[in-house]
């Protein structure tokens, strides 16, 4: 490190020669330099070497993407993008003073409130990292709430998100249990969900739409059958614009994904974990929470609240490890939120279930596709089956500019791919889809 | 004295502002009545300049790093450069899907491996997963690699053992892998061998550490700790928090660690977003790696893919792949600070730090003599007599314009005020602020209980809002009622 | 009444920092002894963290539209969408170089070609350059083509006429293209015929005017006014900064204008900067359309080109081809509008400008009687025998969170408020600054004497700043010398 | 328009029952539509709509480009961006208001500051849109100080200066003759000059570097000869960080284009144009100036001041009828000169230097090549000749990747062009530039 005239007389007030001596405490056995790195760059070429290898990257706007499956590239408007961009926002950290921070406490506070309504829910938390950590969470305070050892949990669940969920349950020994789907319906089999329903069972999952992007029709039946035990929704946020929140039948906790509301897909991260749960469950859940109060001057203000739940305050015993969270991300959503209003999401997702159908029939017009395969009710997603295998499907469409959808991790579904639209959708990708899968398909 | 925060009237959303466009599409054409929503939700529509002054204004009423010195103590508000956040940005990077096929995604999962394998070498880990979304969830994430680790060795280890200094995450994240928690005091403010001797055992799973710890001190018997988890047969978990304070110096490798985690928010300069995002890499010994999460990014020849073919892997602790908008933000950073550059952080960070201690145990105890690395932990304890508690000191800085520091962690100082000044700040603003400091805690009582009075608001009735719970305009609405 | 300005113990960047890089280049080797600078500029150098503190905690001592309501008259403060910059800001928009040859910039000169196209087709012109900087220069340029024409005609014209309603850019304009200047007193506020009438003559180059005036009054005789100075043999000349109040309406073509220029930065939604950039499109009517400035953006077929060939063209009046980062921010707020919207726009502008009006007059005087378009004057005249003056009031419109309108001007109302709300406001923040301004105007003279008191610093001591001229920092070091 | 809740309550106050009303004072006869103007569009059309079209463009960072001639690609720092972003600069007005624009109003006071030690002059104003508009309101200015009407200016101006200066000479009608330059150095000749130099010129103009990008080393010469009359230096900002400042040789006014110091090149707008003069002429100078004052509580503060030299107050006898500036720009620039530096300025001008000393040589290197073609010294640019025309140069080389410089449109240059490196110049592309020469020279 050079010295110049600051650091000597920092170094002077310390009675120190040199920058080593601050280091002194490090004994020699464990010392030890960076190897295998460069030098430092300037910024510009730091910019000029990050360019060259993104454009290596075929990024959404240059192709047409039916992709979703949990990430969803609906557009994210200037404005969002700008607010988000205000670095009194960006280059805050978690509220711990309330006083100087009212700003970004509002906007979270206010993220709060319109997510409650969004989802009908009492409470949300101010954000878990993503759906499937948010998901884990969830099990593990159904589990603190209810009573027994078993979370009963779709058939039709992605593996990641079981994967992530299995992770979470592993500490508290929670045992996973499936309930099926039915083949032709795509929705819970709801016989067989009975017969898993013991007394060891502390709650159950509901995911509307699943991974087979058909939407639940017996969350009335679900709630019923549970009982007391507790009932997990897992929603997509989007769809709530049109489709019964999980507040509306009685869910104890909702997860889902608010990514598509202000985000960007971003590979995946930053996502939005949205969380919430009935009042009577707030002091079991995981996650910040904002309250309203005021000022000594009887201002409103606004300022964390809930915090023994919390690992800073009760360690071991808090209900979750979290700390640093997803803030920015609902900034964000708050935004969007705001700027689409109730109606605009309406619209969006109104939008998004019409293009979804006239997907769905330009690929079944095609010879020897199917789509939907499932007869339940969809929102954005569906599954459809071509005949060849998605894996070469996918590669052969995306030459045509094409990228026709998730390829399905179930057994029996080689041919099958989830194919999403989002409000960036035209008509003319839509045709473009078809003439596509023709071309691939001769 | 002027600083001064802006004040501006900012309604609540709900109360400004509510949807009146009417717009009546048939659902019933789309969805069974059964799971249709009758009225749509209940959010006002703002049109773009009511929203963008309704945060504009918000904006103003928040302090951030680019407002002034945040000297947070272990958070690490350093200053993030901006380049970092518009490389972020680029359509290239931020509209990108994950589940691209890899062929479309080179250039992402190139800046991924070449990550996983910077951060290696800085660590001196083998190998490096990028799935972990934030420190805690790294933590986590070690914790179930180690706990994987164990029992493919048949072996059942139910303890997490940690010093009392550590962060609230660590027996927080141990315990939700499932694990007990010992704690042991510690001793002239760094781990006691003894307390650690006596309490490793068959049961210990692991040994969690940071290093420097929360109290800003050098864990100079690093080695031997190692050797008494190691030969108890347990892993050693660094808690990579503190990393700032010893890049360039030494790494967890060196000192016999075996599970790292780092939080590329923190050392790696990503903005902290009001609280997040993060990341929270996790690394790992040789031995370990086969337990790392899938998919981890790999590399054939010049092709680059996302490997899912661990054997022994945990599985996903994250939907996707982690938070790559911050990945490549830290990627950024660390090309533009190269090995030079982050050695040069390490060493200008504790510089700060150790100068402006100096400074502040002038006038406030500071306990534990000695060198501190990035940060150090002054006590308040001495200011009860005059009736002043370490919050008071925090609220009456912000009047002076800056954002306090941590108070009361660690817990085993007594009114503690922890003070990481990073380093991004110049000796000016150490000076600037050391000299508030000395004023305040000379002011009289009563100017401190009144503090603040420049921020937007007064000092809240935080045992208000833990009774009444307002938690959304609804809450809201009721309670206005009563 | 909460709101306050932001204020930061913001030092002279002079006073913080220096430069103390060494670096020791010899010089010597590229350049000759004589032309050597041998002590490098005396410019402070930050690092991006302070650079960044710096501007930022500035910024917060700044109002812009983004932060409140900004009624300054005449100057259409209207909110500007995001979208508008982003655009301006892509790779394909900022890094264009404007030497590339034609075939490289066919992106950047389909949307200059569309833009003539769509201006010509708002303002009822048969051509549109785009090259002047702002309004007062596409004036300028108006002036040199009012002259070309005249010449080009053996025609010695050498006055142009205007009202004394007029924006001091007008006979400015006019003076530096080598005219004298006839002001006309206006009559009940707007144009008085027979003084036009009076003022005209074989020696009129042209009569400027904005329709509607600086009154916000539309001149309802904009067709005789037409008639008038035409048969005069002088040219009509449309100021353009108040085409807010007619779109959709009418359009100096349709009103027998000649020439006019348009302010894109009011009009057409590009954010103002501080003071600028602007852009000043002129549109003319056929016979002039040869005198315009070259080049001019011409499609051949599919291919758009820089046109140099007009043979009576005046010339270049800029370096390049005007400020095309303001172009494109109008182009996309076009686009987003349309002719609907554009419409929707008038409309609204009006609408709240009445309304406001409306609620003004209750407690304040607003000279002249009727509608008005985009903007209204009030009076303060009254308030003279309270020892109020229109300056207190707008001062103290400051400490209630509002850009003050614009004040004294037009020179022809008494203790003038010119006060444009334009149509981005909504009903409540209208009736916020109503209410507002009748509490400050019925609020004790010692009150308003005193403000602002929110703002980050109080009032200046003007009188001083053109006594001892400080202009720089070496100014101000000679200045503290004495 | 479509009547909300709002405007009916609007209009109603107005005892109106439809918006045409408000629209009553305009005569039948006058009223026009907008015609052949499309609907509006969404953000999301609009974005792609125009990433549509500016995809035809070729921007900077995909070619290796010397182009300068009056704007250049010198890298803009991220933080400079970040910094013009902040919407308290970017959507506010001229401080008309100065308690509430204190932030603008120290940024403009700050950039006078620093552009004074740069350029060595003792006042600086607020910006002229450019250049050339510059140059001729600095013509106007010498002409309102000086006796006389002609002004002298060399024959090596570039066209559109020299047109935009005429322009501005029409109005008072002054009369610009030209000074010869030496067909060797490329500088003037001061022998012509002299004999140009009668009793009816004001003042003269000195380029330096010139248009064809060499120093003038007569500085001091003409300085003398001119005696009191007006001096007017044309200079690049960035070249005076090494080059000595127009205040070191008794300029009386200077201008410049700031533009290459932290603001894009904009296909050429907006610029900044820089003006300064000796304090002594402040009073006869166009545009805005920014004063350092007091409050009534004595703070610091800033105000715009000498505005009676303004159009809002003198009109038709006002020094300018500028209103709208550059301010912006202004803003920028004295971000990227603070992040500069003195020393960072200097290296950054060394470093050009450099570079373009090495690119004359590789295209020296060259059959039938010469760089530079003049003897006097340069700063960033030169003229450098080739084997044929430069417009087939430039359509050749183009296809190879390399703009290859800007054109000269002075007789007998047909073959050459205006060579230009940059702080953005590598190595790598120099290389480039001497290959593709090669290449398309076979
Ligand atoms: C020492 C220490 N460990 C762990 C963490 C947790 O990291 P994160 O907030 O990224 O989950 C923190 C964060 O403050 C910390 O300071
Ligand atoms: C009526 C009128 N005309 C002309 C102008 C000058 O426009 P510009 O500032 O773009 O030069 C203005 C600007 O305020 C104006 O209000």
């Amino acid at each position: 490190m050079a010295l110049d005239k600051d650091t000597e007389e920092m170094l002077a007030a310390l009675n120190m020669h040199s920058v080593s001596e601050l280091f002194s405490d490090i004994p020699e056995p464990i010392r030890s330099g960076i190897s295998g790195l460069e030098n430092g760059k300037s910024e510009q070429n730091v910019r000029n070497h990050i360019e060259k290898i993104l454009e290596k990257n075929v990024s959404m706007n240059r192709m047409s993407s039916f992709l979703g499956g949990g990430a969803y590239d609906t557009y994210v408007p200037s404005a969002v993008k700008s607010i988000v961009g205000r670095s009194e926002f960006l280059t805050s950290y978690t509220p711990y003073q309330p006083e100087t921070s009212q700003g970004l406490l509002q906007v979270l506070w206010e993220y709060q409130s319109m997510m409650c309504e969004l989802t009908g829910m009492e409470v949300i938390n101010n954000s878990m990292y993503d759906y499937a950590t948010g998901l884990g969470e969830a099990a593990l305070m159904a589990a603190r709430i209810g009573k027994g050892k078993i979370f009963l949990i779709p058939e039709t669940i992605s593996w990641p998100r079981q994967s992530v969920l299995e992770n979470y349950c592993r500490g508290p020994g929670i045992e996973l249990v499936k309930y099926a789907y039915d083949r032709e319906t795509g929705q819970a089999d709801m016989v067989d969900f009975e017969s898993k329903l013991t007394d060891d069972v502390f709650g159950a999952l509901l995911e509307t739409p699943n991974c087979l992007g058909v939407l639940e029709t017996g969350a009335d039946e679900m709630r019923q059958t549970l009982g007391d035990k507790i009932l997990v929704a897992g929603v997509n946020a989007l769809s709530l614009a049109v489709v019964r929140p999980p507040g509306d039948y009685g869910a104890d906790i909702v997860v889902s994904e608010g990514q598509m509301l202000g985000n960007f897909p971003n590979y995946g991260g930053p996502m939005l974990g949205i969380m919430g749960c009935k009042k009577k469950h707030v002091r079991k859940m995981p996650g910040r929470v904002i309250g309203l109060t005021t000022d000594i001057e009887g201002r409103t203000a606004f300022c964390m609240t809930l915090q023994t739940r919390e690992q800073h305050i009760r360690r071991e015993k808090a209900t979750s490890n979290i700390c640093s969270n997803e803030a920015l991300t609902t900034v964000a959503t708050a935004a969007y939120l705001a700027l689409s209003g109730g109606s605009g999401l309406r619209e969006s997702a109104i939008y998004t279930m019409k293009k979804s159908r006239e997907l769905a029939n330009a690929i079944s017009s095609v010879r020897a596709c199917t789509a939907p395969v499932f007869s339940g009710p969809n929102f954005s997603e569906f599954v459809a089956r071509f005949p060849i295998k998605s894996t070469e499907l996918i590669e052969k469409m995306v030459k045509n500019g094409v990228i026709p959808g998730v390829e399905m991790a179930i057994e029996d579904m080689e041919n099958s791919l989830l194919v999403a639209v989002s409000d960036r959708t035209t008509d003319d990708e839509i045709r473009k889809y078809a003439q596509a899968l023709k071309e691939v398909l001769k | 004295m002027s600083y001064r925060q802006a004040r501006h009237d900012v309604p609540l959303i709900y109360e400004a502002f509510s949807d009146d466009v009417i717009y009546n599409i048939k659902i019933n054409e789309y969805l069974p009545e059964n799971i249709i929503r009758e009225k749509r939700p209940n959010i006002p529509r703002l049109c773009e300049r009511d929203l963008v002054k309704h945060f504009t204004t918000l904006s103003q009423m928040n302090f951030g790093v680019d407002s002034g010195f945040y000297p947070l103590g272990s958070c690490t508000m350093k200053y993030n450069p901006k380049i970092n956040d518009e490389m972020a940005s680029l359509p290239g990077s931020a509209m990108i899907h994950p589940h691209q096929p890899d062929s479309q995604v080179q250039g992402t999962l190139q800046i991924m491996y070449e990550l996983q394998e910077m951060l290696a070498h800085i660590t001196g880990m083998k190998a490096v997963s990028l799935q972990p979304a934030a420190g805690a969830h790294g933590e986590f994430t070690g914790m179930l690699i180690a706990r994987a680790y164990h029992e493919s060795r048949g072996e059942k280890r139910d303890q997490v053992v940690l010093p009392d200094t550590s962060h609230g995450t660590n027996p927080a994240s141990a315990a939700m892998a499932g694990y007990d928690i010992i704690t042991i005091p510690s001793k002239n403010g760094i781990v006691d061998l003894d307390a650690l001797a006596a309490a490793v055992s068959e049961r210990t799973a692991a040994f969690m550490l940071t290093n420097p710890n929360t109290l800003g001190i050098f864990e100079s018997d690093a080695a031997e700790i190692a050797r008494i988890v190691h030969d108890a047969g347990g892993l050693l978990y660094y808690d990579g928090a503190n990393f700032n304070a010893i890049m360039g110096k030494t790494s967890p490798g060196k000192m016999g660690f075996d599970i790292v985690h780092l939080n590329l928010h923190k050392t790696f300069s990503t903005p902290h977003g009001g609280g997040g995002p993060g990341a929270g890499p996790v690394g790992v010994v040789e031995k370990l790696a086969e337990f790392l999460p899938v998919p981890m990014v790999a590399k054939d020849g010049e092709r680059y893919f996302l490997d899912y073919d661990l054997k022994k892997s945990i599985g996903k602790v994250h939907g996707f792949h982690g938070n790559w908008g911050v990945l490549i933000r830290a990627y950024a950073y660390i090309l533009a600070q190269g090995g030079d550059g982050l050695t040069e952080v390490t060493e200008r960070a504790v510089l700060n730090s150790n100068y402006l201690r100096s400074r502040v145990e002038k006038f406030l105890e500071v306990p534990y003599p000695g060198l501190r690395k990035h940060e150090f932990v002054a006590s308040g304890a001495k200011l009860r007599e005059k009736g002043i508690r370490t919050l008071d000191v925090a609220k009456r800085l912000i009047d002076h314009g800056f954002h306090p520091p941590t108070i009361y962690f660690p817990l085993i100082v007594d009114e503690a005020i922890m003070i990481e000044p990073t380093e991004t700040e110049s000796k000016s603003t150490l000076d600037a602020f050391a000299d508030a400091l000395e004023r305040v805690v000379n002011e009289p009582a009563e100017v401190l209980h009144d503090a603040p009075t420049t921020a937007s608001v007064r000092r809240l009735n935080e045992t208000d809002a833990a009774k009444n719970l307002i938690l959304s305009y609804r809450d809201y609405v009721e309670f206005k009622k009563k």
